[in-house]
């Protein structure tokens, strides 16, 4: 499963769809927006993206991630437009038949994701100010 | 020929357009192609010092030649998740 | 959410009982049971354990985690008796600001969880054939 | 004064019950708990090779004392999650 919604991520669905019976390990992450980062206050994130080209890299990602563990299933979402505090803009699933492989992958599929795929998000401050983030440096992010 | 670069995020904000068409006499490189935007948006000048550029979904070196039928992007310092 | 239960057990409220809006990144640990190991086919897992003292590790694990990661919510749910193929037996789940520390965290309490929680399980084959699980050395189990 | 034990797992199987009662003129190490465990039931001794015992939850030295408020347990290595 590999989306971009505009809508709330149903998160079972994205559990069910690396389910299998030659699973023995799922990790799922999540990215939420949070509300404090580094002391300033967040209402909601706005996220856009380069459509085409985020569906493509993030297909790209699961093959890559097939290459490199012996993965069952694989599920990338990502969320689009609103995203108020507390709720998920990116879900990533991993199923593998032992669990160390699972850890890796999601991790390095959340990691290559945030460096490589066409998202943008635009913190929108309790302040009333907004600003779009352009990382250009390794700081770290959620 | 005519090319079109599609604009993001902070980029999109700063020349107020989801995208603008260059023209060129040849199928221009991707560095002609940044060479032309700073000239046409000059305020974009400072965030291209750090955006990528992207040919048919793909990150592109800047002597990638461009034909008329490719989708250009400037893909400004990512940040999703 | 610290539990041990008998019955199929709720993903979602696991998620919810972690969700914090002091939360960047969740991570959720699925342990499954797998069709096949080694090549033998499992048709259903049992597991029982020493229920005061099983608590009262999740609870410590919880606990000596959250002295090792900035942690905002934490699950520990682990199913007793029969836990079908494609079934969970037990999930994790870590959230904190950051990412990292949410992989770090949830990996540490499975692994140690593994090593040290009165769970046992019993394999119970396609060929009749049961056997409870004590390892007895590093192996690998997913 | 008497000590029970708590059985689980494959060493219940074996000696077919969920618990074992020792009886001991004071209390006893956990050493001589093992010991009367093997004596009462040898057909643990194998798997008692590898197992702990639990006293009150937690995992217990061979030099700890047990008392008669105790509550033991012989933990096989565990294989959950």
């Amino acid at each position: 499963m590999f989306e971009i919604v505009d809508q709330p991520i149903d998160v079972p669905s994205v559990l069910r769809s690396v389910a299998a019976h030659s699973t023995g390990a799922t990790v799922l992450f999540l990215g939420t927006t949070r509300q404090f980062t580094y002391g300033k206050e967040t209402i909601q994130l706005e996220y856009e993206c380069y459509h085409a080209m985020a569906l493509q890299k993030m297909q790209a990602l699961g093959q890559r991630a097939l290459e490199k563990w012996p993965i069952e299933g694989c599920a990338i979402v990502h969320r689009i437009g609103l995203v108020p505090v507390g709720e998920t803009s990116v879900a990533i699933a991993v199923s593998t038949p032992h669990r160390v492989a699972a850890f890796e992958a999601a991790e390095w599929i959340i990691d290559t994701l945030k460096r490589e795929v066409p998202f943008w998000k635009k913190e929108m401050y309790a302040d009333g100010q907004q600003e779009w983030i352009h990382p250009t440096d390794n700081s770290p992010t959620p | 020929m005519k090319i079109r670069v599609m604009l993001f995020a902070v980029a999109k904000q700063i020349a107020g357009a989801p995208e603008i068409e260059l023209e060129f006499a040849a199928g221009p490189t991707v560095a002609e192609v940044r060479k032309a935007l700073i000239q046409l948006c000059p305020d974009l000048a400072d965030v291209m010092a750090c955006c990528m550029f992207a040919v048919n979904n793909e990150y592109a070196s800047m002597d990638q030649v461009i034909s008329d039928d490719c989708e250009v992007g400037l893909i400004p310092p990512v940040s999703g998740g």
